[in-house]
């Protein structure tokens, strides 16, 4: 037995013609607003630079993106770049350890475990991700603000098994901290998903009644879900918020029914990605150009409330944003 | 050479042990665990003995008891059907972009709804059709269209959630009748419904004994495959109508509606005594299986055990009261499967 | 419950042309020429005996007639016109109708419904079921053969003998269905009904030709001769001939069956020599259960012992505890000096006994494996081919029962569900022999459906058995069968065993003995 | 009275030709032509696809789920259903993870005897309780999830020693994935197991018709048992095919695998109602499946077409595969 040869030359220093680049866009499916409407930013980068977008979709099945990404690395590797959503944190490591192999350029977003260092690797460019600490505190914050400074609050966790979830809650816990009049009544996990919100949010209302002053939920999706269970419930009292900025969440602070959400802009950062590999690929940034802390990164991201929520509707990409040497603009400081 | 005729010159009554007719002994099992699981909850929280917890409950069931009404009839069949979360996703996204939206400019409302059910029975009837014309098992061709509906549920998307805007919809879910969403009140009527088809139809029946003997059904004259395709047809309607109702809960088409509605229900329908190799239970059984499930887990969130737990400790329950269940009809050289 | 028995005089066709004819048909399995161009007449107002030895061909012959087996070549003549028949539904509509030699019946449905199934007739309006006028309809057909069932009762909560009768009011539903006189075959409708039922059955065969034509197949021909006008022939495929059954004597439907000369005979003369052994091999003391109380026996080595008794005498759930496959609340069984554990049908297999269960379909056999396979299922059967599977020893094996006991199959890897009826149950049988080990045989109607030289060889084989001091508790098909068989016999009734009748070969006691007994 | 002369069998039947041999063999065949059709068919929609890099990565990508499909094709052919072998091999995962610095070397072998106790307890819990497998391995499912969460601390678990895995990521002659040579010898080895031993037609019986099975002495509980115990100890060795693979254990890694596997089995044609199949059946049927799950979006297709193409391809392979002369009511 022996191991196969396959990988490209160490050196990271790309000079593929724009033509012969293959972008590939990977996230989890198409029938979530936030993440069509990444690979639509992916597509838009594309046609900017004159190229398609291979649209890939797992599912959020870790086990099929690593045999989609396995698959695809047993293509032609020279000048593929690659924009990816890891399912969670452990998928992360085999992908970039494929990619390093195989010679493809990757970026990578949202999970990746905190011990691994892009730093140590010529193909995996950068990483990029939003402060799930701060975004959790910032809305645990509005919320404890909406409600007054104190009452009742429940907590609706995404899917246990994820970093942002836990980030997310963990910052959350610090504006508990900081709003000690604040009582968590009950925390519950909703998966992310509008559905299970709508349940889990139902039995917490009739397990504590009036006392719910307010809801903290890790994502838009489950805060929509759980507004749908407070209108059943006929509460129009309680004040609701969520992370992702989804139009819906947008439209529901608008009409006032929803206190606050965190962006996240899915179309730039389905640009992004693709916009560093290819960059990268025609050589026209160098991987070692890339300073240290560009390679890990918080990416802005802002509070929305109904202040300014006008200013968000909708997002637009500015072509600006996925210039060579204005890719990094957006950042909020390196991963800590 | 006696022929036996001639040696038989007593009329020999023996006494019989009685025909079983109507309910027996052995259907007691699911509601008796449904009691007891209560009656746990209810002595260990305060809050899950609410008036309201209660209609909480039963609004909470009522997604899973309509697809669980389609899905028994199929598993009285002895076939499987895992075609739900494909058949509610499409129907949901159809619903939302056919009655007032922010999509588009439809403003179908009830026909809309009609036609949402009937997406789903169109899709049931192919895996009903794939069944009966390629001989392929139900596993296979309703796994199959439980994808071909996914991705029309995905194709109808196409990357914009739509929103439900009508307002009869959307009441569905938030008005109430005597301490009950509407929906619930569905959900009851389509129990009603389920239970004279299986009850006084033919469709029902024959449903009933496909499970029992299909062989022997041919043996009599009985075409079958017109009432597998039917039975497939009805349980898509179901799901289809489910799809409607996560659609007016959420208030917004999604395809991922049904997601996970397929194991629940068919779990819900065998904690309720409807055995997989068909023949056997019916719509009360499930509708017994789906409050079972239903109330575990709103009574584990209530007596607050971790989230970590909770499945588990449901598969425990749920694994327990089938064996209790199970326990005094045991018998000798039973087939289990 | 009056029925008109004849038709109204418009409804009746010429009288020329024959009820049914089959000319030339034949039928091919892979491996077998189940029909090799059979010629047969069915007149009108007859009815029609079929006989033949396992095998032969009847039945097949018979799901011709009903559709359901699709001929190789022969034309079918149903009142003088030429008919092609596509399914079951087909036959009904020519008014042939068929009780098939498996039970057929839904379990999970009432008997009610399995009465009407398929031609529901006024008992459904618009797909929905009309339960009173669905029960009347199935009480009509019910009272016609003077069965006492609930028509509401579950199929599968009835014994199998109501079940058979069941059927049997199923098929003459066709009267119903058919303008014409129509013509209803049983297959075999009489091999698990007792005497008493047997009779009722034949009274409606005698009424059915009022206005019908019937077609009877049976292995007992006494009956055959008792109840038919006439009886064919068939032999490999072939029809061989016919005679009238006036002056038919059994021995020589017999000669014509299987070519030579043998006999029904079941007095097997004198217990074969046995070891004298002073205690018995099987001592039951106190077994108690569902259907049973109390129940004390002994068999010895060597020894057959009949237990005889009407239905839900709990007979048979005696032999099936003794199995260890009912369960029993008290009572201790010791074979061979050593007490049995009764918690499962591996300890019983282990100690050395044997089951022959009754319901083939379901219990005896598994359809779609092969001979070979069915009979070395057993614990047994496995040990002789080794832990490690010997192929070549499995198949010399297999081979040699399948010639000792004359089954008729291709070859040992045909899959048991395409033998006749009769050849499955000797593979069934032949299962607790290929080991050569077993100690004691639980035989719950052994000859189920087996002609008359097969039931002859089984008959020689127990007694051979016995001979080698296997000990045999019989539940036999008749009266007759258990007094022939039988060294000593048991009667039970109400699940007690409460009398027993020694059976001598000098001493047999009749038929009226032990009825006199079971009352 | 004589005991009858009882006369020779009659026609001692004409000896047996012209069997339709060629037919069967075609349909035992069939789960192979259908791979080769579907691969055929992904290189006409992309030529690229046909390359030894992509067979050998496809070959890797399917090791896991072969080696699944083939533990619960033991449960299937006694009849039962084995719902818990995703969820087991996610536990495993965890367990691998988290005995790997004490254990060391002994790691795999502890994970695949702790997965196979597992199986056999649900085997045990099925066959004493007589509860069906379906729930028995339903409720598996959910308890399983629920320690890997809880000893997982719900995240996943990184394995930084890679050296006990690492011999699952070589390549034998440089081409053939070492996982993948691995999940050929687990099918290769059970089958010859069955195939000499009579646990072949027990477990057959078993599953064709339990009562009689039962009621001819066969060992019908312990078959079962052992069924689970095998699909136990195949999860375990999937569990640490994947962990080779993403380095990492982690509570819900497999969980997704659950319905590919069972589509593999019935791809290949086995009876889902049992008796019925075989083990290289599910090989090629999760051949089939991993080719469709990695092989539509990479040759192109877009992902709501994937969907449908999937649903529909699974079900042509079934009306391909399935031998219906071996399995007569289609439920
Ligand atoms: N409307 C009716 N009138 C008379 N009898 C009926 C009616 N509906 C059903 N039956 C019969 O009454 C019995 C009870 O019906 P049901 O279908 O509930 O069976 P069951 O005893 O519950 O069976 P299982 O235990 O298998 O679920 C059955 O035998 C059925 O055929
Ligand atoms: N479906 C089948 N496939 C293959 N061979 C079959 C099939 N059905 C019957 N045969 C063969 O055809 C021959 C005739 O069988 P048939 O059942 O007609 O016999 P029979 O006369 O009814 O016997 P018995 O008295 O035992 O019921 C037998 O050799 C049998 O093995
Ligand atoms: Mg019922
Ligand atoms: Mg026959």
């Amino acid at each position: 037995t022996e191991e196969v040869g396959g990988g490209g030359p160490a050196a990271a220093a790309g000079a593929c013609d724009p033509a012969d680049i293959t972008l590939v866009g990977q996230v989890r499916n198409e029938s979530n607003p936030y993440e069509a409407a990444w690979l639509d930013g992916g597509d838009t980068f594309a046609e900017q630079v004159g190229l398609t977008q291979q649209r890939l979709t797992y599912d959020g099945d870790s086990t099929r993106q690593q045999e989609q990404i396995s698959q695809l690395l047993a293509g032609d590797t020279e000048c593929l770049v690659m924009n990816v959503l890891p399912n969670g944190d452990s998928d992360t490591p085999p992908i970039v350890e494929g990619a390093e192999e195989a010679g493809a350029y990757l970026v990578t977003q949202w999970n990746k475990p905190a011990d691994l260092n892009v730093t140590d690797y010529d193909h995996w460019l950068s990483h990029i991700t939003y402060d799930g600490v701060e975004s959790g505190r910032q809305i645990g914050d509005a919320l404890a603000e909406a409600i007054g400074g104190s009452g009742g609050v429940i907590a609706l966790q995404g899917v246990l098994d994820t970093g942002a979830a836990k980030d997310r809650f963990a910052g959350f816990e610090e504006s508990l901290a900081a709003n000690p009049e604040v009582e968590l009544l009950d925390d519950q996990t909703a998966n992310f998903s509008r559905a299970e919100a709508l349940e889990v949010t139902k039995t917490l209302l009739t397990k504590h009644g009036e006392d719910i002053e307010g809801i903290w939920a890790a994502n838009d999706d489950m805060a929509l879900g759980a507004l749908e269970a407070l209108e059943q419930a006929g509460r129009t009292d309680v004040a609701v918020v969520g992370i992702d900025a989804v139009p819906d969440a947008l439209t529901a602070i608008e009409e006032g029914t929803m206190t606050a959400t965190v962006s996240s802009d899915g179309p730039w950062q389905g640009g992004i990605g693709l916009a560093i590999g290819y960059c990268v690929a025609t050589g026209e940034l160098a991987v070692e150009d890339i300073a240290d802390e560009d390679r890990a990164w918080f990416a802005e991201q802002f509070l929305i409330d109904q202040d300014n929520v006008a200013d968000f509707v909708s997002p637009e990409i500015t072509e600006s944003d996925f210039a060579c040497d204005n890719l990094f603009s957006r950042s909020q400081g390196a991963m800590s | 050479m006696t022929s036996p005729a001639d040696a038989d010159l007593e009329v020999v009554h023996a006494r019989r042990p009685r025909p079983r007719r109507g309910v027996s002994l052995r259907d007691a099992g699911p509601p008796v665990a449904l009691v007891v699981v209560f009656g746990i909850f209810a002595a260990l929280s305060p809050g899950f003995r609410t008036l309201s917890n209660v209609q909480n409950v039963l609004d909470a069931a009522a997604v899973l008891t309509v697809v669980t009404c389609g899905i028994t009839f199929v598993l009285m069949m002895g076939s499987i059907d895992l075609s739900a979360p494909g058949i509610m996703g499409a129907s949901a996204i159809a619903v939302a972009l056919l009655v007032a939206n922010n999509r588009n400019d439809n403003d179908y409302g009830l026909l809309g709804v009609v036609l949402a059910v009937l997406l789903g029975a169109g899709l049931g009837c192919l895996s009903g059709l794939a069944l009966v014309t390629l001989k392929v098992p139900s596993f296979m061709t309703t796994l199959g269209i439980s994808a071909v509906g996914l991705g029309v549920a995905t194709l109808m998307f196409a990357g914009v959630q739509p929103n439900v805007s009508d307002r009869m919809l959307a009441g569905l879910a938030v008005e109430r009748f005597l301490g009950l969403a509407h929906l619930t009140w569905i959900a009851f009527a389509c129990v009603l419904v389920g239970w004279l088809v299986q009850r006084y139809s033919r469709l029902g029946r024959y449903a009933f004994a496909i499970g029992g003997a299909e062989e022997v059904l041919a043996l009599s004259g009985v075409r079958v495959a017109p009432y597998k395709v039917a039975v497939f047809t009805m349980a898509g309607a179901f799901y289809g109508l489910a799809g409607v109702m996560v659609t007016s809960q959420l208030g917004a088409g999604l395809v991922q509606a049904g997601r996970g509605y397929d194991f629940s229900a068919i779990a819900a329908a065998v904690v309720g005594g409807t055995l997989l190799i068909g023949g056997r239970g019916g719509i009360l059984h499930s509708a017994v299986g789906v409050l079972l499930v239903t109330v575990l887990t709103n009574g584990l969130v209530q007596v607050g055990v971790s989230p970590y737990w909770q499945g588990g400790v449901q598969g425990l329950i749920v694994v327990a009261a089938v064996a209790a269940a199970v326990i005094p009809q045991r018998r000798r050289n039973q087939v289990t499967k | 419950m009056t029925t008109n028995l004849t038709r109204p005089p418009g409804q009746r066709v010429p009288a020329t042309a024959p009820a049914l004819e089959v000319r030339g048909l034949v039928k091919h399995y892979p491996g077998v020429k189940a029909l090799d161009g059979v010629d047969l007449v069915v007149r009108r107002n007859e009815v029609l005996g079929l006989a033949g030895e396992n095998g032969a061909g009847k039945s097949t012959l018979l799901k011709a007639l009903v559709g359901l087996v699709r001929p190789d070549a022969g034309e079918i003549w149903v009142r003088g016109e030429k008919v092609r028949l596509g399914s079951i539904a087909d036959a009904a509509d020519h008014g042939i109708g068929m009780v098939f030699q498996e039970q057929s019946l839904v379990p999970n449905l009432t008997a009610a419904e399995n009465i009407v199934l398929g031609s529901e007739g006024p008992g459904v309006r618009h797909g929905i079921y009309r339960w009173n006028t669905m029960r009347r309809l199935a009480q009509e057909q019910l009272d016609k053969i003077g069965s006492h069932i609930d028509p509401l009762a579950r199929t599968d909560s009835l014994s199998f003998a109501d079940r058979q009768m069941v059927e049997i009011a199923k098929v003459l539903r066709i009267e119903e269905r058919t303008s014409h006189p129509p013509v209803i075959i049983l297959d075999e409708p009489t091999s698990v009904l007792e005497s008493k039922e047997i009779e009722t059955l034949f009274t409606q065969v005698r009424r059915l030709r009022e206005f019908a034509s019937v077609v009877f197949v049976s292995h007992r021909l006494d009956e055959v001769l008792d109840v038919c006008d006439r009886v064919a022939v068939l032999r490999g495929g072939r029809s061989v001939g016919e005679v009238p059954a006036a002056d038919a004597a059994p021995a020589e439907l017999h000669r014509m069956m299987i070519g030579s000369t043998g006999s029904d005979d079941h007095y097997h003369g004198a217990a074969a020599e046995r070891p004298d052994e002073p205690r018995p091999r099987l001592v039951v003391r106190g077994l108690s259960g569902r259907t049973f109380r109390d129940v004390d026996l002994d068999v010895h080595a060597g020894e057959i012992v009949g237990i005889v008794g009407v239905h839900g005498s709990g007979r048979e759930d005696v032999c099936r505890a003794l199995f260890g496959a009912e369960p029993t609340t008290a009572g201790e069984v010791v074979l061979d000096g050593a007490r049995l554990d009764l918690s499962g049908t591996r300890a019983a297999c282990a100690a050395g006994i044997g089951y022959v269960p009754a319901e083939r379909k379901t219990e005896g056999m598994v359809g779609p494996m092969s001979v070979a396979d069915n009979m070395t299922l057993t614990k047994q059967g496995s040990r002789c081919t080794g832990p490690v599977v010997r192929p070549r020893k499995q198949a010399k094996l297999v081979d040699r029962w399948i010639e000792r006991l004359s089954i008729r199959t291709p070859d040992r890897g045909t899959a048991i569900q395409r033998l006749s009826g009769g050849n499955q149950q000797k593979v069934v049988l032949a299962r607790w022999l290929v080991a050569g080990d077993v100690r004691l045989l639980l035989l719950d109607h052994p000859t189920r459906g087996l002609d008359v030289g097969a039931r002859s060889e089984v008959y020689r084989l127990l007694r051979e058995l016995a001979g080698q001091g296997v000990a045999m508790v019989l539940l036999a098909d008749s009266l007759e069968e258990a007094i022939g068989m039988s060294d000593r016999i048991v009667v039970m009734s109400d699940g007690r065993a409460t009398t027993e009748v020694a059976a001598p070969a000098d001493g047999k006691p009749t038929p009226l003995d032990l009825v006199k007994e079971m009352v | 009275m004589s005991t009858p002369a009882v006369t020779e069998p009659a026609v001692a039947g004409p000896p047996v030709t012209g069997r339709a041999v060629a037919g069967r063999r075609l349909t035992s065949f069939m789960p192979v032509i259908a791979l080769v059709v579907l691969l055929a068919a992904l290189t006409v929609a992309d030529p690229g696809f046909l390359t030894l890099n992509s067979l050998t990565a496809a070959a890797r990508t399917s090791a896991p789920l072969v080696v699944l499909a083939a533990g619960a094709t033991l449960v299937v052919l006694c009849g039962g259903i084995d719902l818990s072998i995703a969820a087991l091999c996610s536990l495993a995962t965890v367990f691998f993870a988290l005995w790997l610095p004490d254990l060391g070397g002994l790691t795999t072998v502890a994970v695949v005897a702790a997965t196979a106790a597992i199986g056999a307890a649900q085997g045990v819990a099925h066959v004493l309780l007589r509860i069906p497998s379906f729930i028995v391995t339903l409720g598996g499912l959910s308890i399983f999830s629920a320690i890997a969460l809880v000893i997982s601390d719900a995240g996943p678990i990184r394995v930084v020693d890679r050296d006990v895995t690492h011999w699952l990521t070589l390549y034998v002659g440089g081409v053939v994935p070492m996982a993948f040579v691995v999940a050929l010898l687990v099918v290769v080895v059970v089958s010859l197991v069955l195939r000499s031993t009579p646990l072949e037609s027990w477990i057959r019986a078993t599953g064709y018709s339990e009562s009689a099975a039962r009621l001819a002495g066969a060992p019908v509980d312990v078959v079962k048992v052992a069924a689970f115990t095998v699909s136990g100890a195949c999860a375990g060795l999937a569990a640490i095919m994947l962990v080779s693979r993403n380095f990492s254990g982690s509570p819900t890694m497999a969980d997704n695998l659950l319905l590919p596997a069972v589509a593999a089995i019935v791809v290949g044609g086995t009876a889902i109602t049992g008796g019925h199949g075989s083990l290289w059946r599910s090989l090629a049927g999760a051949l089939v499946v991993t080719l469709l799950r990695v092989g539509l979006p990479i040759v192109g297709v877009p992902s709501a077409y994937e969907q449908i193409l999937y649903g529909a391809i699974i079900v042509a392979a079934v009306a391909l595969t399935l031998d219906r002369s071996k399995v007569q009511i289609i439920k």
